[in-house]
């Protein structure tokens, strides 16, 4: 079994964004795609999974050409996708979006206890047997809904699985079974095509890794041949000399200090300190309540019991714009449902939090307003450049997370809290988010990392709190701590 | 179950009668007025009126009605509006054995103990016959009317207007395109664009006096008060007192809800004291000129 | 410290279960047990209230007048679901008892309302292919069917038809023992109906549809064929409730039916539908008729003035919904 | 709303994909190419097939009759732009416009009308606060208040208020050069508030609001005061309508207004507003408001039958949105 993409090219409108990619695979492989953020991942997987046509090439599956026309014509060739973006039914129980349009059925009308057996199998069958079929989707955590999408596009035995950035929601055990059932599939002789940003994962997991590069493929080679920071090099086009900043000097004084923060079902007596010129990295396994604690300190949610201070002085919240004005920023982790305006152009989200900063009397000052974003799009290379008047959602997943950072840099906050700021976020531009972090520690500025990506959480911060469960399990200094250990803390159960 | 209404008129008569108002629509000056008619009428006589509307649909006159008897009343009145008939409210009405008196519209179908109402078509042919006169030499005139022919109060007033004016060569008739919907603003509306496809109406006939009074405002906006004259139909106080100014607004038949809805109640007290009564009874309804406008002023005053 | 900082529960639970009340307590909430609650209370009320209201005519007069709202908020819910709405029906009311009443002069009374319906189907279609097949916004093109429909009501015959044969009025006159036909009808429809939509795959279709129509595309099931059935069913459902309308008022009317679908649609919310689609369920849909069914009455029964009765109207919605909301609320 | 869009992924893939080819080389392609070619084509047809178009009164005619579907069209655009949508206006027409009338009996005109005016924002505030406040659905808060406010007209007075000063009229007649004052007024609407809503913060926060009422709260904006401003907004317009109409007409009516909304949302998604929220543009909707204009009128000039008026004004706004549908297509 072999799938060959052969020279296919992708415009939008005027602007092309494949210019002729090349792929080849065979069953029990995994090909690793890898790019910079808007390199063309997710295009080439919306036109292998029939979602967008290819304006030329071919591909042929086993000596066949294959003209797809609709998803549909995809699967029935047995090309299956899961999304970077959840697509479940939160309405729909977990059974009925796995066996959507194959219900089973007696008599014409549907077979639920039938169904919720096969769903369970299926589960069972993909490695994650914790999931109960009778549940709404909705109900369930993201990382959950993410092995649910994968758990269907098995439903229907695909020869070819294609997977975008299935890790960004995942982590710890949750990644292992993910990782589990890849190696399970390959003895099937599935072939499978892997897009993430995570190069470790990549180089653990692939047969062979394709780089692309503003579209066209710039090297297809194994991870035998290969080293991390050479696949991050030919990505980002330039040598990228060292990924995460120097040691920043000792931090000042505390900037914002948690006592026994707690909300019941979220998280229970948390406390910590940030210091002024110091980055704090805050790990934990899906669902440990970093999120929650991110939003409360927000003002997002109200605290229960606790106490917080900014520079020695007691504040209680009641809403983000208190927490804003106080000095205080959130980029959150679920850019689609909290993060952006998708119906509004760039400039519009980046101007967001700060629409009375630029006035003229009672009006916007279109004039400064622009000039502000056009600066922060060239700062954080935002592509493709002199984007301000493009809808957000023409951005490719990672261009869309520099936006949103650039619109709570605009805020000049004194405390920045970042909810998995990198997910889905190339190497180039995470180098970038580590840099403009590590200015604004130095300038006297105190950061909350939250993230699931133990090397960077080690590697870009000063200490690294661990959650779990709702609690603070652990606290290390990020200097020579181990991903061992910080793992560790999120698992293990007595502290 | 039409025995245990006949108790309950039985005993209705004990702690005094209760006499159920079904109206059609209270959407509208005419027929509003009607129930308070009835209403005040009511309150003379030491009768409980039990009023509804079914806001202008058939259904829910039908179950309205079924309330009504549900609540023992010992007769009904039905304001029937613009609907031609209410073959089912009818029928619960005569199983439950409990007089009806229909106020303004007679229907085509259905059994009904007394009707009281003008005669729309002859208000038509007054008008029509005042304009004549009004217009030696004739001219245009535009008719505006209320809304679809399914009601056919309008439709009579408009054939009565034809059948006095059609036969005469000097006058030629325009409809409307539009309806004025039986309100001032309609009235107002279609006005504006008649005039802008017709410079030289000498007269406008509106099926009822609220549309008048709009297109009145619509003629003096254009400055045509001098050329057009208005006739219009029911006799509302606010057309009264423009006829009484001697203004452009010349004439209106008088269609009293209120004079129609108390006799419609005396009609209904009758019935249950068993008088033996007229079954039709036409209200006649006086032309209303500049001569006797304030009079009528006057009465509606007091 | 944290002693003398306690913040009252409820505060912190109002925030965050506003937030996202699905995640927190887990499990579901239909809004079936408010409903069940503000109907008890709503009959208690009317019974210690009024005399009129046990008496078997007044039971009677409320099984027939739920009928025609009845049909309409079924019809309505299936292309809320879609995440549709439907603003043509009472139009299609209109068109459907004129038809039918006008075609038994040359037609056998069940053809002549098989035809109605079929009519009331076919502008169904019509409305599903313009949304569906033009993806054009429901809510405008079901409002210029509503004018269009109700013009052709009044071409069709400008003057109400009421028909001799009294034959016609049987359909709405008829009684199964203590039950009007009609409230039989209406009863079958929703059973029937219940069933389409929890047991079918198309009607499972439908709820998924409401939920995220680009993921039903890719399971390989056409969106478009089912949006189409659901403006179809509501459709039959104008038609069918057109024809029983006029045969009970025992004459059709060209003017019938405006703002019907106001209360269709007022019915479905106050059963806890969705009109973001997805969302919704036939039993609570029928909840809400009863409550609007009840309202009233109630009104009527207390003989409150004609004006009065929609200024509480209204607010006694506003006070159903505001209770529901508040429920889930406490529930999440 | 929030859970509006939470329960909505589509959306945001529909747009991605299908809307957001329209942008490619930077320029937006607004609906308002295809109205303003809508338009020429639509005084063309006029200016040839009759010869009443073109007469000073007529235009004139046009210029008064669009004020009262302009001023709620441009309320309507606001509270759409948020995602909801405000069904009450055409009965907060009725209640101003007879009250302001009735006012006047004891005070001072301008008095009277900026009382009345402040009753359309009262009942505008009411239904953001229901609806921001307590997250209820847009669509059955503003039904209900519909139903209550029309009450409350009739209960105000059952019978018409035609104010004996003539200053009453004033306002609704007079004319400033050849154009009618309330069609300036009307202007002035548009204008002010096209600013408002593209240059200020507040109306660039009631967009965003509409796109991801979520991330806006997020960002520290108050969604709920922007929500309920918006209501106030379109209770204001409403205000402004019913106290002019009354004017104009001389007579103020308690059951005027009825359907009213219906046109102002037509002409909103006749101007390519998204009723799910976060688009829409003032221009547009004032195309849309004279598409609507020149189509009574095209009709009436022509003398077509009122029912077939009917018939046809529906199948023309399918056309017009069916038209940029196609368009939007083509240009992707
Ligand atoms: N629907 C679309 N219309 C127009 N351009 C698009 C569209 N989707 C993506 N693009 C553009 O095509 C390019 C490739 O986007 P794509 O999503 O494939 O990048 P990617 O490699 O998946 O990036 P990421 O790692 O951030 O997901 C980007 O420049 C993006 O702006
Ligand atoms: N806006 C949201 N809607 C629904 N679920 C959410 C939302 N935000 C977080 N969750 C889920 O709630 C669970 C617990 O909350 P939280 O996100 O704080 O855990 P976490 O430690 O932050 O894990 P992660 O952030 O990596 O998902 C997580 O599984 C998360 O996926
Ligand atoms: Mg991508
Ligand atoms: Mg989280």
């Amino acid at each position: 079994m072999t799938l060959e993409v052969r020279a296919v090219r992708k415009a939008y409108g005027s602007v092309e964004v494949l210019h002729g990619v090349d792929l080849i695979g065979g069953g029990g492989d995994v090909v690793a795609v890898v790019g910079a953020n808007g390199a063309g991942k997710s295009t080439l997987i919306k036109i292998l999974s029939g979602a967008e046509s290819m304006d030329s090439g071919e591909l042929w599956l086993d000596g066949q050409r294959l003209a797809l026309r609709s998803p549909h014509d995809a699967q029935a060739a047995g090309i299956r996708t899961v999304y970077q973006e959840l697509t479940l039914i939160s309405g729909l129980s977990v059974t009925e979006n796995l066996l959507l349009g194959r219900m089973p059925r007696r008599a014409g009308l549907i077979d639920w206890t039938e169904a919720h057996r096969r769903a369970r199998t299926l589960l069972d069958e993909a490695g994650f047997s914790g999931i109960d079929p009778a549940t709404l989707a909705g109900d369930l955590t993201v990382a959950r809904q993410q092995m649910v999408e994968i758990a269907k596009a098995l439903a229907s035995e695909p020869r070819v699985l294609v997977l975008d950035e299935p890790s960004a929601v995942l982590a710890g055990r949750d990644l292992d079974a993910l990782f589990a059932l890849i190696r399970r599939l390959q003895e099937r002789d599935v072939l499978i095509i892997y897009v993430s940003h995570r190069l470790a994962e990549v180089t653990e997991l692939a047969t062979s890794i394709v780089v692309i590069r503003d579209g066209t493929v710039v090297k297809t080679t194994e991870p035998a041949l290969t080293s991390e920071n050479e696949l991050i090099t030919l990505m980002a086009g330039r040598k990228l000399e060292r990924i995460y900043p120097d040691a920043r000097p000792e931090p000042g004084g505390e900037l914002l200090t948690v006592r026994g923060l707690s909300r019941p079902g979220e998280f229970e007596n948390v406390s910590f300190t940030l210091r002024a010129g110091e980055i704090v990295g805050m790990f934990g396994l899906v669902g440990a309540g970093r999120s929650e604690l991110a939003r409360c300190l927000f003002g997002d949610t109200r605290v229960a019991s606790g106490t917080v201070h900014l520079d020695g002085a007691p504040v209680r919240f009641d809403h983000p714009a208190a927490a804003i004005s106080a000095g205080l920023a959130l980029v959150t982790e679920d850019r689609k449902r909290t993060g952006m305006v998708a119906s509004m152009s760039v400039r519009d989200n980046v101007a967001l939090a700060t629409l009375h900063a630029r006035k003229r009397g009672p009006l916007i000052d279109r004039r400064r307003q622009k000039a502000t974003v056009n600066e922060m799009i060239t700062k954080f290379d935002i592509r493709p450049g002199h984007c301000a008047a493009l809808p957000i959602v023409a951005l490719s997943g990672g261009n869309q997370q520099k936006s949103i950072l650039a619109k709570w840099l605009l805020t000049q906050p004194r405390v920045l809290i970042l909810d998995e700021p990198t997910r889905g976020v190339d190497m180039a531009t995470r180098v970038d988010i580590y840099r403009t972090i590590d200015a604004l520690a130095r300038s006297g500025h105190a950061v909350l990392l939250i993230s699931s990506d133990l090397a960077e959480v080690i590697g870009a911060t000063d200490r690294v709190l661990v959650m779990r469960n709702g609690q603070i399990s652990g606290e290390i200094r990020s200097e020579g701590a181990t991903e061992e250990q910080v793992l560790g803390y999120s698992i293990r159960e007595a502290a | 179950s039409s025995d245990k209404d006949g108790d309950g008129s039985g005993d209705g008569k004990a702690k005094g009668r209760t006499v159920g108002v079904a109206n059609f629509t209270l959407g509208g000056p005419y027929f509003n007025g009607m129930d308070r008619a009835i209403k005040a009428q009511a309150e003379g006589k030491g009768v409980t009126v039990i009023s509804t509307d079914a806001n202008g649909d058939a259904a829910k006159l039908a179950s309205n009605v079924e309330d009504l008897i549900s609540r023992k009343v010992d007769a009904v009145i039905i304001s029937g509006g613009p609907l031609e008939s209410a073959p089912a409210a009818l029928n619960s009405l005569k199983a439950a054995k409990i007089p009806v008196i229909l106020v303004d519209r007679k229907f085509q179908t259905g059994e009904y103990t007394s009707w009281i109402g003008p005669d729309n078509q002859r208000i038509g042919v007054q008008d029509g016959e005042f304009l004549a006169k009004q217009l030696p030499d004739g001219g245009k005139v535009a008719i505006i009317k209320g809304g679809p022919a399914d009601n056919s109060i309008g439709l009579a007033r408009t054939n009565g207007l034809k059948s006095a004016l059609g036969k005469d060569s000097k006058f030629t008739l325009v409809e409307a395109p539009d309806f004025g919907n039986w309100g001032s603003d309609g009235g107002l509306a279609v006005m504006e664009s008649l005039l802008a496809s017709h410079k030289d109406l000498k007269a406008v006939f509106c099926e009822n006096d609220a549309m008048c009074l709009g297109a009145q405002r619509a003629i003096a906006n254009a400055n045509l008060s001098s050329q057009i004259v208005l006739a219009g139909v029911d006799g509302q106080l606010e057309a009264l007192q423009e006829i009484a100014k001697g203004g452009n607004y010349v004439v209106t038949g008088l269609n009293s809800a209120d004079q129609i809805g108390r006799l419609g109640l005396d009609r209904a007290i009758e019935v249950l004291d068993g008088k033996n009564v007229e079954k039709d009874t036409v209200v006649d309804s006086p032309q209303i000129t500049k001569q006797n406008a304030q009079e009528f002023i006057d009465k509606s005053k007091s | 410290m944290t002693s003398r900082r306690l913040t009252k529960p409820t505060e912190a639970m109002a925030t965050s279960s506003s937030r996202w009340p699905r995640f927190i307590g887990g499990r579901r909430i239909t809004p079936m047990g408010v409903l069940v609650v503000l109907l008890v209370l709503l009959v208690g009320i009317l019974a210690l209230s009024t005399d009129g209201f046990l008496t078997e005519r007044n039971l009677t007069n409320l099984l027939k007048q739920m009928v025609t709202t009845g049909l309409l908020a079924f019809g309505m819910l299936v292309v809320i679901l879609t995440g549709g709405i439907d603003l043509s029906v009472g139009s299609v009311v209109a068109f459907t008892g004129i038809v039918s009443a006008g075609l038994i002069a040359d037609l056998p009374i069940p053809v002549a309302m098989a035809v109605a319906i079929a009519a009331g189907i076919g502008f169904g279609l019509i409305n599903g292919i313009l949304i569906a097949g033009f993806n054009l916004a429901p809510f405008v093109v079901t409002l210029a069917a509503l004018t269009t429909i109700r013009g052709l009501a009044f071409v069709y015959s400008e003057v109400p038809i009421s028909p001799s044969d009294p034959g016609f009025f049987s359909l709405g006159t008829a009684m199964v023992g203590p039950i009007p036909l009609t409230t039989v009808i209406m009863f079958a429809v929703f059973i029937v109906g219940g069933i389409f939509l929890s047991q079918t795959p198309a009607g499972r279709a439908i709820y998924a549809i409401g939920g995220n129509a680009e993921t039903v595309r890719l399971a390989g099931i056409s969106v478009r064929k089912h949006v189409v059935l659901a403006y179809a069913i509501s459709g039959a459902c104008a038609g069918l409730a057109g024809v029983i309308l006029a045969s009970r008022v025992g004459i059709a009317q060209p003017s019938v039916g405006v703002a019907f679908e106001l209360d269709a649609i007022a019915a479905c919310v106050i059963g806890g539908a969705s009109l973001a689609g997805g969302r919704g369920s036939v039993r609570a849909a029928f909840g809400g008729v009863l409550v609007l069914a009840l309202i009233n009455n109630l009104l009527n029964l207390h003989g409150v003035q004609s004006y009065w009765q929609q200024v509480l109207k209204g607010l006694i919605i506003v006070a159903v919904i505001l209770v529901q909301r508040r429920s889930q609320r406490r529930r999440a």
